[in-house]
């Protein structure tokens, strides 16, 4: 099973790679049979590591736990499962999606997504200021208390002033209320060139994962499906 | 006189020493921990207490213990052993609404127990303010008051400046010289749906860029890869040509459905250039790993190319391959100058106002820094 | 109706998400644990957006017989192969462990590496220094690309064995990476934050309603 | 002649391409690696927390990108093990589950560890904030079973884990945004100390971070994952897949290079 496997994995990779000699109807087969199992598995996973274990099985345990105190059984265990019948409101909200399958009630997918859309919303106004304005920039000025200590090298020094000069600049280029004349227009083109250093920083690494991606696929060719030709063939 | 002065100085004197001799002869006396304390834990749900006690001066203290009662009650203990470096303690298993009183036991080597004085009893309670994030909450207030105070103001005045972006300039060249060529014009608006924001403002570009070509009635094409894009798209730029007093140039049939996947709408893109040769490509919008596939090809035809996105990942690539290239936010501001939204004006201006915010701390923070003074970091700090 | 109490909901929580993250207070982290539980039980329902508009696309080209039609056939076929096994006996069931590790994943990694030639193609194609900035992209790039490999090193250290420190190449990546482009980063995470709570306070406030989608 | 080479079929470089990989593939090579900050920032980190600790690993890479997580989720994990350091894995993307579980079983196996003792694997949950923000204040809130459906409070590892207060580290082993958003809701909300294992392409993005602080440590790709098993002294498909890109980054810097000064001649002639 699993050579057949590695041979399936294998005639699969190359259909997608006639792809560089031009699109063909194997790539073209390829290309769609992944779409196809992709989304599959994502409905799978969906529903046995979404809807049953967060909606479906605290529902149920409540149900049963309604049952307990129907017919006179309750034990403290099955009193506190009750809460989980309240689960039904943000169950019956989330069930709203599938609104969308009907073109006069889609607006009902309105809801959950107001609701996810608020939630997200609302989490990341306090922990983004945090995270990203506050810190980043007592990241900024931080290393000059180390200046004004003595305890930082004259090369790292160095290092500090460019980078407070850079983001300053650099956020100069984004500035759009005033146009870029005079200081203001020297210190975005220090921006930009901040910017382009940074985006070239970006593209070399690039480069080395777009070619990681295509090693572990020679690896798998060369080393995995070549190798099981001995096996395959006695 | 003076020698009785003199002799009552030496008996004073070795009265002293023979005292301290007997003193430092015995067994250290050795204290039970001082200055213990309880208090409610602050900034929390009411959860917990914390007690603080001075370390006992003497190497033979071992470990403390700590005792606890509850509403007046017998003292029990609550934890094993702590080290002897511990000096604070915070107590999560307390009864909620109780008064709770502690005593520190501190034990030596020869398993003796030094008991401190009992602490006042403390109820912990809940608080409804992190007074630690007070700072946080007022920066929140200002960000949100400049973005929210700036759209107000640009709802009535729309003429809000903005910056000269080289990119939009440039479209007007790229237009023209599609029209002296007698060439089409390629628009992509990358792979982004509807509810993506460089999507929209690729939209609000693409609506400017086809009232121009539907006056000099240069072809404009625009493969989409989203229906409901597709749909927006020609329901734009028919206004747009509607408003130019120019139905008669539309043609639905140059706004159409490629294909959904990726790469093969990248490959569909790239033949449409080789067979057409547009004398112009826009490549707007949210764009992935394909970015790279339409600016080559559309640098080896020779076509002028406005890039813009977003999408961090592929603006190297594109500044790379491209003649202009609207970098993240310089997409958004070109969308909100051409559209006139008030809200989109407003945010910008907002933000912006956000920048100067940063920029004065920053300047303010580095200056006092370098005199030693910290307040602005310690400001800054994280509070959980 | 369609729109107001859509909007009172996002309202309601996102302040509730912003006043719980200020008050430790043990009602307001009841709200908070109890919000991210409804978050939690809404969110996999959201898988049934991205799957009827897939399904659809496809249809639609089924029903409109547009080029290549029949592939999307193919889509469904796999689709409706792994959910038959899928759901009923689960992700672990080892038909599915086996169309996962054997088709999924080969084609996902295969379809990015083609990224692999594309660059190389792009990179003799198309990266031009034709300006003063993208000159310094490509320069930095070029430093940075060295010093990813161990044969930068390899190289500074026979060829400039003259100066006083070792393993130049590495040296300079690190530092362009941790003093220049760690500007022109802070940079871009400030404004885009700032863009990020500008538009969650007009989302709040219900002033941006785009993803309410079109219709009353 | 010019022209001609310009406008060569881009066929030709695609095969240049396969055979700078190819070639070293089959005769490899090795090359002394330089470690870098970040990462031995990573490695000491971990060495210095007493056995029985626990970090928690985030497989946040598609299959897509398996090429450089994988190594290093590999290199970190053996080290974890010998340390007799306990490991939680999950996932916040839902194409990942199955391919996470695959490989923590196969190194446990290799390392002699014991599932629900050594590690666990707690599997997916739709929505990324809420899964982050909700094991923060309980993780059994959110993962009330595992994902070989055993009940997460009655695993042994699990019985002193509540929260994020009792895990030492989060490792994101990330292909996309994840890793800012573990720093935004669970380092800033929970003060969880966190470090990244990212493919090349978001490495850059990640560096502010690391000079705050709020990264603890960083492994850049193929290269984070040689530098790490240089570190452990254990050279393993990260130290193999740098060595081979070597070639290719030289074919792709030259590639560059030429076109340029093709261009230049072109820009000049045409004045």
């Amino acid at each position: 099973m699993e050579i057949i496997g590695i041979w399936v994995a294998a005639f699969l990779t190359l259909c997608i790679y006639s792809f560089l000699y031009r699109d063909n109807p194997f790539y073209r087969f390829a290309e769609h049979l992944f779409v196809g199992i992709s989304v599959g598995y994502i409905i799978i996973i969906n529903i046995h590591q979404g809807v049953i274990p967060l909606a479906w099985e605290p529902l149920s345990e409540a149900i049963s736990a309604l049952w307990a105190e129907i017919v006179g059984t309750t034990t403290p265990e099955t009193r506190n499962a009750l809460w989980g019948l309240f689960r039904i409101l943000p169950i019956a909200i989330g069930l709203l999606f599938f609104a969308r399958l009907s073109p006069r009630h889609t607006w009902l997918i309105r809801y959950p997504i107001a609701i996810l859309i608020g939630f997200g919303a609302g989490v990341a106004i306090p922990n983004v200021l945090q995270a990203n304005i506050f810190a980043q920039t007592r990241g900024t000025i931080e290393p000059f208390a180390a200046i004004n200590a003595g305890t930082l090298s004259a090369w790292d020094t160095f290092g500090a002033i460019l980078i407070a000069i850079g983001v300053i600049c650099t956020l100069t280029y984004f500035f759009f209320s005033v146009e870029h004349r005079g200081p203001v227009k020297w210190a975005s083109k220090v921006g930009i060139g901040f910017l382009m250093i940074g985006f070239g920083a970006a593209f070399g690494n690039t480069v080395m994962g777009r070619l990681a991606l295509l090693i572990h696929r020679v690896g798998f060719l060369l080393n995995d499906w070549l190798g099981s030709f001995g096996a395959f063939f006695g | 006189m003076l020698k009785y002065k003199i002799i009552l100085w030496i008996m004073l004197c070795s009265i002293l020493f023979l005292y301290d001799t007997y003193v430092f002869s015995q067994e250290p006396e050795t204290t039970p921990p001082e200055n213990v304390t309880a208090v409610d834990t602050p900034n929390d749900d009411g959860s917990s207490i914390t007690v603080t006690w001075d370390s006992v001066r003497d190497d033979s203290v071992r470990s403390y213990k700590i005792l606890r009662n509850t509403d007046g009650g017998e003292f029990e203990e609550i934890e094993e052993q702590l080290d002897v470096d511990t000096l604070e303690y915070k107590d999560s298993n307390i009864e909620k609404g109780k008064t709770h009183a502690y005593v520190i036991q501190a034990i030596t080597d020869t398993d003796a127990i030094l008991v401190s004085l009992q602490t006042e009893g403390v109820i912990a309670t809940g608080q409804w303010f992190h007074s630690g994030k007070i700072q946080l909450f007022i920066a929140m207030i200002i960000f949100c008051g400049a973005i929210l105070g700036s759209i107000y103001l640009c709802r009535n005045n729309q003429d809000v400046f903005v910056r000269r972006i080289p990119g939009l300039e440039a479209v007007n060249e790229a237009i023209g010289r599609a029209t002296e060529m007698g060439r089409s014009i390629l628009y992509v608006l990358g792979l982004g749906g509807v509810e993506n924001v460089a999507t929209i403002a690729s939209m609000t570009i693409l609506g400017q860029v086809a009232r121009r070509t539907a006056d000099y009635e240069t072809p404009l094409r625009v493969p989409c890869n989203d229906p409901i894009v597709l749909n927006v798209v020609r329901e734009m730029v028919k206004t747009s040509y509607l408003d130019e007093g120019r139905p008669d140039a539309y043609q639905e049939e140059n706004i159409f459905y490629l294909t959904g996947d990726q790469f093969a709408y990248a490959a569909g893109v790239d033949g449409m250039m080789i067979r057409e040769k547009p004398a112009a490509v826009f490549l707007q919008g949210t764009f992935y790993a394909e970015s790279l596939l339409m600016a080559e090809t559309g640098n080896s035809i020779g076509a002028i190319q406005i890039a813009g996105t977003d999408s961090e990942h592929q603006l190297p690539f594109f500044i790379a391959a491209c003649d202009y290239t609207l970098i993240g936010e310089e997409l958004y501001a070109a969308s909100a100058y051409l559209s006139k939204e008030p809200m989109l004006l407003g945010s910008l201006r907002g933000q912006d106002w956000g920048k100067i915010l940063i920029f004065v701390t920053i300047i303010l923070g580095v200056t006092l820094e370098l005199f030693g003074i910290n307040w602005i970091t310690t400001l800054l700090q994280s509070v959980r | 109706m369609k729109r107001q109490i859509p909007l009172a909901f996002c309202f309601l929580f996102g302040i509730a998400m912003i006043f719980t993250q200020f008050s430790p207070h043990s009602y307001s982290q009841a709200v908070y644990k109890e919000v991210i539980d409804w978050g939690l039980i809404i969110s996999p329902f959201a898988m049934v957006l991205a799957v009827v508009t897939l399904i659809q696309t496809h249809v639609t080209r089924i029903n409109l017989r547009t080029e290549h039609w029949q592939y999307s056939l193919i889509v469904f076929v796999g689709m409706i192969v792994m959910v038959l096994i899928g759901v009923p006996f689960g992700p672990q069931n080892s038909i599915v462990e086996w169309l996962y590790n054997n088709v999924q994943v080969p084609m996902d990694a295969s379809m990015f590496s083609l990224l692999a030639f594309f660059i190389a193609s792009a990179a003799f194609r198309a990266f031009r220094a034709r300006s003063f900035e993208a000159f310094l992209l490509l320069a930095t790039a070029m430093i940075v690309m060295i010093g990813n490999v161990p044969v930068g090193d390899l190289v500074w250290n026979k060829v400039m064995s003259w100066m006083p420190w070792t393993d130049g190449a590495s040296w300079l990546r690190q530092w362009i990476l941790d003093v220049l482009n760690n500007a022109a980063r802070r940079g871009i995470i400030l404004g885009v934050s700032l863009g990020v709570i500008s538009q969650s306070i007009r989302i709040i406030l219900g002033i941006e309603r785009s993803y309410l989608g079109g219709g009353d | 002649m010019l022209e001609k080479i310009m406008n060569m079929d881009r066929r030709v470089i695609f095969i240049l391409v396969a055979l700078v990989v190819i070639f070293p593939t089959l005769v490899p090579v090795r090359m002394p690696i330089t470690v870098s900050e970040p990462t031995r920032n990573l490695y000491d980190f971990i060495e210095a927390l007493p056995s029985g600790s626990t970090i928690m690993i985030a497989f946040d890479y598609g299959p897509s990108s398996l090429a450089e997580p994988e190594p290093m989720a590999k290199a970190v994990m053996q080290h974890c093990f010998s340390k007799g350091i306990k490991i939680i894995g999950m996932t916040l993307l839902p194409n990942t589950p199955t391919l996470a579980h695959k490989l923590m079983r196969k190194i446990a196996a290799e390392n002699n560890a014991v599932y629900g003792e050594d590690y666990v694997f707690l599997g997916y949950r739709p929505g990324t904030l809420q899964v982050i923000l909700g094991m923060g204040t309980d993780i059994s809130s959110v993962f009330e079973t595992d994902y070989e459906n055993k009940t997460v409070d009655e695993i042994p590892m699990m019985e002193n884990i509540t929260n994020y207060d009792q895990i030492d580290l989060l490792l994101d082993l990330a292909s996309g945004s994840t890793t800012e958003t573990w720093i935004i809701y669970a380092n800033t909300r929970y003060g969880l100390k966190i470090a990244a294992g990212v493919t090349a392409v978001i490495i850059a993005q990640m560096y502010p971070y690391l000079q705050t602080g709020q990264l603890i440590g960083l492994m850049p790709g193929y290269l984070g994952a040689a530098e790490y098993e240089k570190l452990l002294n254990a050279p393993g498909d990260g130290t193999i897949g740098l060595n081979t890109a070597t070639y290719a980054h030289l074919l792709i810097i030259g590639l560059v290079i030429l076109g340029n000064i093709a261009f230049f001649i072109q820009r000049r002639r045409e004045g």
